[in-house]
């Protein structure tokens, strides 16, 4: 059932997306753009607290990374090359090797907080730092091309251009990790969510996994982050932060649209950033109104919002049993 | 007439620490239109509203909504910096005109600058530049410099360090401070123990509310003068209370400035909505008055762009500041005053800088 | 000469002030069901808890097939081939009996960071953990979650996981605590068929089973082994019906 | 007994019991009488523990009414319930890890409903003198059988007039299992009720006045020991002994 | 610099710790012993130097403002605690990161309905409001030692109400298994909603007592958020000595972090909780699993 669901909403749902720059207002395709960016980096957080069971509030520091390794690069430079530009998000995977290797020994809060020590740390660094602008950031005034020979094959500066290759990434982000969650990694590391101790006692060394996960999630951040500063040309510590856009934003995305689903991570960037849009045009205080929608998901829909969707579906088949109830958000395996 | 209503976009902060600048701004700029009779050039205005939050990292995709989804005629705003930035950089050259009304980085009118873009507050240098005269001319020769370390916080302790140095004063030490951390009382003990004639300090907001208190409190008035840029007491007297008596402070204006313009504007947004007028204001209300202008000139045709522009750059405007005209890099031209905290009051004790301009470094503005 | 799969050597682990294991040297042989016994708190789980490198030891060795895996984490001597069942139960309570079978079983490939073939092409580990959950008598229940068992089905799942290792030697704490006698019955019978190629170290107060398969015994009290022998031996040993048995036990 | 024995400490009818969509006890009906002890049989999985929740109010039955002391507790939440004299020793224990076990102990501590106060610590620690060497441990901090007593102790702290003992004699070592035994032997005799589940049949059957049996969410037998003795087919079937 | 130079910044350390542990307390008590990730804390602090500014205009007296707020605080905790807290203990953290972020975001909306946008003093009390002479041109406000010792009595209070009071052995056994306290014949959830209450009225208690040395603005909230975490996560949850410490730690390290390693001084308190963490991953006086 849940899978003839997705079969057709998927598919269905790319058309869409594929065919928007057709009919939607360049405005539109720029802000579709901001979102798929968005839904990168939420998956990529999906990944570790939805799949891994690593709740880390240091993750954008290394969306925050991914730009910044983009903007110091090219700084002053005229052409940025994408295939010199797009290896630059590795500079994320790199800082979440160092970050992951020290913090995944703690767990729990403690990894919470250690992973948040560590945000804070990359933000306060780019924020002083006198080298990469400080807290006024970098601007870049030119988007990546890529080019063979002389021949320009993609170039990024084109509205259009740009909201294709942003989505060729997220579909790609999407069935890389789809894959990864299917094949026997993917099994390890929902075990170690469910039960880290047991996973050990089976004989799986879990730091290492826990560890490419971890490197996984930071470098799909990376691209996000990178794609982020290609586009708006500006990259700025203020990513970095954990409230202002950065992870608490990021959670109420995953969350809001399902943890521990693929799907549900990108459903939410598009639902907060459609409201983030949205609501200040019916009150100067529309927060409270933003507030009061994240907590009435908070509460009553504690799959998020993807989950009303079989639902609609299904009321055709009233008499498939319930499954128990989702006190701790238990998933469908990633393959049943 | 069957004109189009003109659209003024407005992006300033209406939530969080910001959201008292943003509503002045928004309010005397309005009180300006109103009092011309809401029109621009003839035609109706429709406003387009929305709040920066001050987050950086909105500030494009705001902006770009105001360009491209509002097209809007003009673009007023923000308060940040840093925001001011993003918007700067999306909206030069073939954006909307742009009048920022508080932004203070320079480089907004410096490398950013562009034809289009207007600022009706100051920059980071004017808050810091005159401020080294001042206080020589108080007597003081050994400073420290305090300030919050962030972009704006330097450019105004460099800015200070240019003519302070030069003309004989002595930097005991700089004391860059973490932004927006507000636990002052190390550097106070280690202000203490360095006893230099007087500290020139950048603070805003809940920061200058408590530095101010806390040098009060640590009993440093007696021996250490406080000197700052306006925003260390500006709209801060009723928090600061007696802590802020005899603090001296630079900007380009003052609550009881003593010219026509300024009575009648503070009586006027008074009335209007019900609070006091302060420098953020007066900021809002001249970026209403130079859009009036740049409107009247081309009797509201928004085709008539460059026409628009060279008028806006010429306006002297008879400003509640007193007068203010603008650099080729669209910057104020303005008198600085030296204040003094007086029972509340910020009083003018004299002018520090006349017709203060900015050097706008890497503006290529014709 | 007997074959020593297991040997522990002035084994000792302290909590603070109190000796929950001091000075433990045993033989586990090859082949043989070898029950630890022993009152309360005597130091059974503590020993099981070392030998599975949850604990590490304040002193002593331990010497799996010859060689020290003293100080080795649990993971590691988990692929060694020592497997281990817990007192309190331990499993992944929102997966279903055949997921937390196919997890155990999987450990087994020889590493699992693969990340493109999917997992449930992989045919050995799928009959391992068919045959893991049929051993433990669990077959039905094959799509029920975990959590959604009772606590007697919990407690056969944690041997299947055990089983769907395929270790080489057993470490059984408790197995039977909280089962019927009926599923009791079939888990002492699946313990004698395990134990004819198999070497188990068994934690019991069931004595009815521990009598039943044990070949071997030890006693422990207060963290010390107090004697070893043959069931003949514990069994009339007046010191250990008096720290252990009592008299009933003992006769009955 | 001062109290009209007519009035059952606990009465049960019609139980109906779901986890989410799946019915587990259907229709049970019983009721336990001052000072009398009770054990509940058979095989794992039969909905045992889930009566004794659905009782308690812990896992409150879709169906059916739960009385205590003739008033009528349906759907009352559980410390309601339990506040009118009954103690529960789950089969999971439920020990506070975080707690000592003195603190285990204490946090309990009530009198009963009626104000007596047989138990105390003292008591606590002098029926199981292995707590008493351990009372500042953590709780997770136990072996399992000092857990098990840990929970037994801290039952009777709450002085109950009925006893609720899931599976407390799991994992215990055998002289202490006779140890818990003999105490329940005291409890009886103080005129406190007692519902047993345990899987050690001799034991129970010696001690218990009444025995239930339960299959699939069913009563299917109920009877005294000596007639449950006598009908081994039950057993068989029911019980697979 | 002159050893007095030291001593000073060793009190102002001092200072600063006991300063850092009453803005945490409320955090301690509803994260450290209740498990609950709350990361509306800043809002609760906000909320209480808000009620102080508004009563004490209303009033004319802080005392009387923070008599008359703290009922309000409690008010604003329970009802919290009964709306939305209360729908999440069964479930996993991130839905309390939700909620509370939420939280964050209305308690800001409402503060500006209800106080608008101006940055706001309060009078410190005029028996405190003196000053201790120091060294020869610095003196010490009597209100911030007055603080302290304020700080020293929640300290202990909270200490031996967790510790050794029932009330506190029930609080911490609900916190781990809120089942078997309820099995056990306890009204869970009119405990927890007292004791969250509690921890909002403390927060909020612990800004009314910082409104006169800070200073009341919008935002101000967010400014003691995180490094109220990081005193709780120093010392280990669960343990109010620990956050004590945790506190004190932070209080040395980052007022001498400020003297001699200036350019660090904002990342101090971060790579002091990362390396204790490493060193200790439950914290200095958590208990590990
Ligand atoms: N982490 C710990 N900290 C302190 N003491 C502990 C710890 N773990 C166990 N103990 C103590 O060590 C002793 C031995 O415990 P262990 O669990 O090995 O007993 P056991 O023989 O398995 O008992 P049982 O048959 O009851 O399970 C017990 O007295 C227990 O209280
Ligand atoms: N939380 C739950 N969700 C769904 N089903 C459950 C849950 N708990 C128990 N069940 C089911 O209810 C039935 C009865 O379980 P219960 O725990 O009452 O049995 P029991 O008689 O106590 O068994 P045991 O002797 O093994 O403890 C079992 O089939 C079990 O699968
Ligand atoms: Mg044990
Ligand atoms: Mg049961």
């Amino acid at each position: 059932m849940a899978v003839t669901t997705r079969s057709l909403t998927l598919p269905a749902a790319l058309l869409i997306l594929v065919l928007f720059p057709l009919f939607g207002s360049s405005f539109y395709v720029g802000l579709l753009t901001r979102i798929l960016i968005l839904a990168i980096f939420a998956m990529s957080l999906d990944l570790l607290i939805g799949y891994t069971g690593l709740v880390s509030f240091g993750h954008a520091a290394f969306f925050g990374i991914g730009g910044y390794a983009l903007a110091i690069a090219f700084q002053d430079a005229t052409t940025i090359h994408l295939w010199q530009a797009l290896p630059l998000s590795l500079a994320a995977a790199l800082a979440a090797l160092v970050v992951g290797w020290i913090s995944i020994r703690t767990s729990g809060i403690y990894f919470i907080m250690i992973t948040l020590a560590f945000g804070q740390m990359f933000f306060y660094y780019f924020f002083e730092s006198p080298r990469y602008g400080g807290d006024d950031g970098i601007f870049l005034f030119f988007k990546p091309v890529l080019m063979i020979g002389t021949e320009s094959i993609l170039n990024l500066e084109n509205e259009n251009t740009f909201y294709y290759f942003a989505l060729g990434c997220l579909v790609t982000g999407y069935l890389l990790l789809a894959m990864i969650l299917r094949a026997p990694f993917g099994k390890v590391i929902t075990a170690i969510k469910a039960n880290e101790h047991r996973v050990r006692a089976l004989g799986y060394s879990i730091n290492r996994y826990k560890l490419v996960s971890f490197v996984i999630a930071g470098t799909l951040a990376g691209l996000a982050g990178f794609l982020e500063g290609a586009h708006s040309g500006y990259v700025n510590p203020s990513y970095m932060s954990w409230h202002s856009s950065g992870i608490a934003i990021a959670i109420a995305i995953v969350v809001l649209g399902g943890m521990g689903t693929l799907y549900g991570p990108i459903v939410g960037a598009f639902i907060v950033v459609l409201l983030q849009d949205f609501l200040p045009s019916l009150t100067e205080h529309w927060q409270l109104l933003f507030g009061g929608i994240v907590i009435s998901v908070a509460l009553f829909l504690p799959r998020g919002a993807t989950s009303l969707l079989p639902r609609i579906l299904s009321r055709r088949q009233t008499t498939r049993p319930d499954s128990p109830p989702p006190e701790d958000g238990p998933r469908e395996p990633a393959d049943g | 007439g069957g004109q189009a209503r003109v659209k003024v976009g407005i992006l300033l902060p209406y939530t969080g620490t910001y959201a008292k600048l943003g509503t002045n701004i928004r309010d005397a700029m309005k009180l300006r239109f109103a009092e011309a009779g809401n029109k621009l050039g003839g035609r109706e205005i429709e406003f387009v509203d929305i709040d920066s939050e001050a987050k950086p990292a909105k500030a494009q995709q705001l902006t770009d909504k105001l360009i491209r989804k509002e097209n809007v005629d003009f673009l007023v705003g923000p308060v940040h910096s840093v925001v001011g930035m993003a918007m700067v950089k999306m909206a030069r050259g073939k954006g909307p005109i742009t009048v920022i009304p508080n932004a203070g980085a320079d480089q907004l009118t410096g490398v950013l600058c562009a034809p289009n873009v207007f600022r009706t507050s100051f920059s980071s240098y004017q808050m810091g530049f005159p401020g080294g005269p001042a206080v020589l001319d108080d007597g003081h020769k050994r400073v420290v410099l305090m300030y919050w370390n962030y972009g704006f916080g330097k450019q105004v302790a460099a800015a200070f360090k240019k003519s302070f140095l030069p003309a004989g004063g002595t930097i005991v030490k700089e004391i860059p401070t973490p932004f927006p951390k507000v636990d002052f009382q190390a550097y106070l003990t280690e202000l203490a123990a360095l006893k230099p004639d007087a500290v020139y300090t950048f603070y805003a907001g809940g920061g200058a509310v408590k530095f101010v208190k806390d040098f009060a409190a640590a009993g440093l008035k007696k021996s250490i003068k406080l000197y700052g840029a306006g925003f260390l007491t500006e709209g801060l007297g009723a928090a600061q209370g007696d802590a802020a008596e005899g603090v001296r402070t630079i900007l380009h204006y003052a609550d009881t400035l003593d010219n026509p313009a300024n009575h009648r504007f503070r009586k006027a947004f008074k009335d209007a909505t019900g609070a006091r007028a302060d420098v953020y204001a007066v900021q809002g209300y001249d970026a209403g008055e130079l859009i009036l202008r740049g409107m009247a000139a081309v009797k509201g045709d928004t085709g008539a762009r460059a026409e628009m522009i060279r008028a806006m750059e010429s306006a002297e405007i008879d400003s509640p500041r007193g007068k203010l005209r603008f650099s080729k890099s669209h910057n104020p031209i303005h008198d600085i005053y030296l204040r003094e905290v007086v029972q509340g009051e910020n009083r003018v004790v004299r002018v520090a800088a006349r017709d203060q301009d900015d050097p706008a470094t890497g503006c290529s503005n014709a | 000469m007997a074959d020593t799969i297991l040997r522990t050597d002035h084994l000792s682990k302290s909590f603070g002030g109190l000796v929950a294991a001091s000075n433990v040297s045993l033989d586990f042989e090859r082949g043989q069901v070898h029950a630890v016994i022993g009152p309360n708190g005597a130091g059974k789980t503590t020993l099981i808890n070392l030998l599975s490198g949850d604990l590490q030891p304040d002193d002593g060795s331990i010497l799996f097939n010859g060689k020290h895996i003293t100080h080795l984490p649990p993971d590691r001597i988990s692929q060694l081939g020592i497997g281990r069942s817990y007192q309190k139960t331990n499993i992944f309570n929102e997966f279903s009996c055949y997921e937390n079978c196919w997890v155990a079983a999987q450990s087994r490939l020889k590493t699992s960071m693969r990340f493109f073939r999917p997992a449930s092409r992989l045919k050995t580990v799928r009959e391992r953990a068919e045959k893991a959950l049929e051993l433990c008598g669990l077959s039905r229940r094959c799509d029920t979650r975990a959590a959604a068992m009772s606590y007697g089905e919990q407690r056969q799942l944690e041997i299947g996981m055990m089983l769907a290792t395929e270790p080489e030697l057993l470490l059984l704490d408790e197995p039977l605590a909280g089962m019927g006698s009926e599923e009791s019955r079939r888990v002492i019978e699946l313990l004698r068929r395990l134990a004819e190629n198999h070497t188990l170290i068994l934690i019991e107060h069931d004595m009815d089973a521990v009598f039943a398969i044990a070949e071997k015994l030890t006693v422990m009290v207060n963290g010390r082994v107090l004697e070893t022998g043959t069931v003949e031996q514990i069994r009339n040993s007046r010191a250990v019906q008096d720290v252990y048995l009592g008299e009933e036990e003992a006769d009955g | 007994m001062t109290r009209p024995a007519e009035v059952p400490i606990l009465e049960a009818e019609e139980l109906h019991t779901y986890y989410g969509a799946s019915h587990i006890l259907h229709g049970i009906s019983l009721s336990i009488r001052t000072g009398e002890t009770l054990s509940l049989m058979g095989r794992n999985g039969m909905g045992k523990t889930t009566l004794l929740r659905s009782l308690l109010g812990l896992t409150p039955p879709r169906r059916g009414t739960v009385k205590v002391h003739g008033r009528d507790m349906t759907g009352a939440p559980p410390q309601k319930i339990v506040r009118r004299g009954i103690a529960f020793v789950p089969e999971d224990r439920g020990i506070f890890p975080n707690l000592t076990v003195r603190e285990n102990l204490v946090m309990a501590a009530r009198p009963g409903p009626t104000g007596r106060r047989d138990w105390d610590l003292t008591r606590i620690l002098d029926t199981f003198p292995r707590l008493a060497e351990r009372t500042s441990n953590m709780g997770n901090h136990l072996s399992g059988g000092e857990q098990q007593m840990l929970t037994v102790g801290r039952a009777l702290m709450t002085n109950p007039d009925l006893l609720i003992l899931d599976e407390a004699t799991e994992g215990l070592a055998p002289l202490i299992r006779k140890e818990i035994w003999s105490v329940v032997r005291t409890i009886k005799q103080s005129g406190i009720a007692v519902v047993i589940v345990d899987k050690d049949i001799k034991s129970l059957l010696k001690l218990a006045d009444r025995n239930i049996i339960i299959s699939k969410g069913r009563i299917v037998y109920e009877g005294d020991s000596a007639d449950l003795a006598a009908k081994p087919e039950i057993h068989t079937r029911y019980l697979g002994v | 610099m002159e050893l007095s130079f030291y001593l000073v910044q060793l009190l102002n350390a001092i200072q600063y710790g006991f300063l850092l542990f009453l803005v945490a307390s409320g955090l301690t008590l509803l994260f450290g012993i209740m498990g609950i990730i709350n990361l509306a804390h800043g809002s609760f602090y906000m909320i209480g130097a808000y009620l102080a500014y508004g009563l004490t205009e209303m009033t004319g007296s802080l005392w009387l403002g923070i008599l008359l707020g703290l009922p309000i605080a409690l008010l604003v905790g329970y009802l919290v605690e009964r709306f939305a807290i209360s729908f999440l203990y069964k479930r996993d953290h991130l839905y309390q990161v939700l909620l509370t972020f939420a939280l964050i975001l209305i308690f800001n909306e409402l503060q500006q309905i209800l106080w608008g946008t101006d940055v706001h003093g309060v009078a410190i009390p005029a028996p405190l409001a003196g000053s201790i002479p120091l060294t020869e041109n610095q003196s010490y406000p009597v209100y911030r030692l007055f603080i302290s010792a304020v700080c020293i009595a929640i300290a202990g209070g909270m200490s031996w109400v967790i510790q050794k009071t029932r009330l506190g052995m029930m609080i911490r056994a609900g916190a781990s298994n809120r089942e078997m306290v309820q099995a056990l014949g306890i009204d869970v959830n009119r405990l927890f909603a007292l004791v969250f209450s509690l921890g909002v009225a403390l927060a909020a208690f612990a800004g009314m007592l910082a409104a006169p040395v800070d200073s009341v603005y919008p935002g101000m909230g967010e400014n003691v958020l995180i490094i109220s975490f990081v005193v709780v996560v120093i010392g280990g949850t669960g343990s109010i000595k620990g956050a004590f410490i945790g506190a004190m730690l932070i209080g040395l390290v980052s007022t001498f972090g400020k003297v001699l390693l200036p350019e660090m001084a904002s990342i101090m308190a971060y790579a002091l909780m990362a390396l204790i963490l490493l060193w200790r991953p439950q914290g200095l006086f958590g208990r590990a699993h």
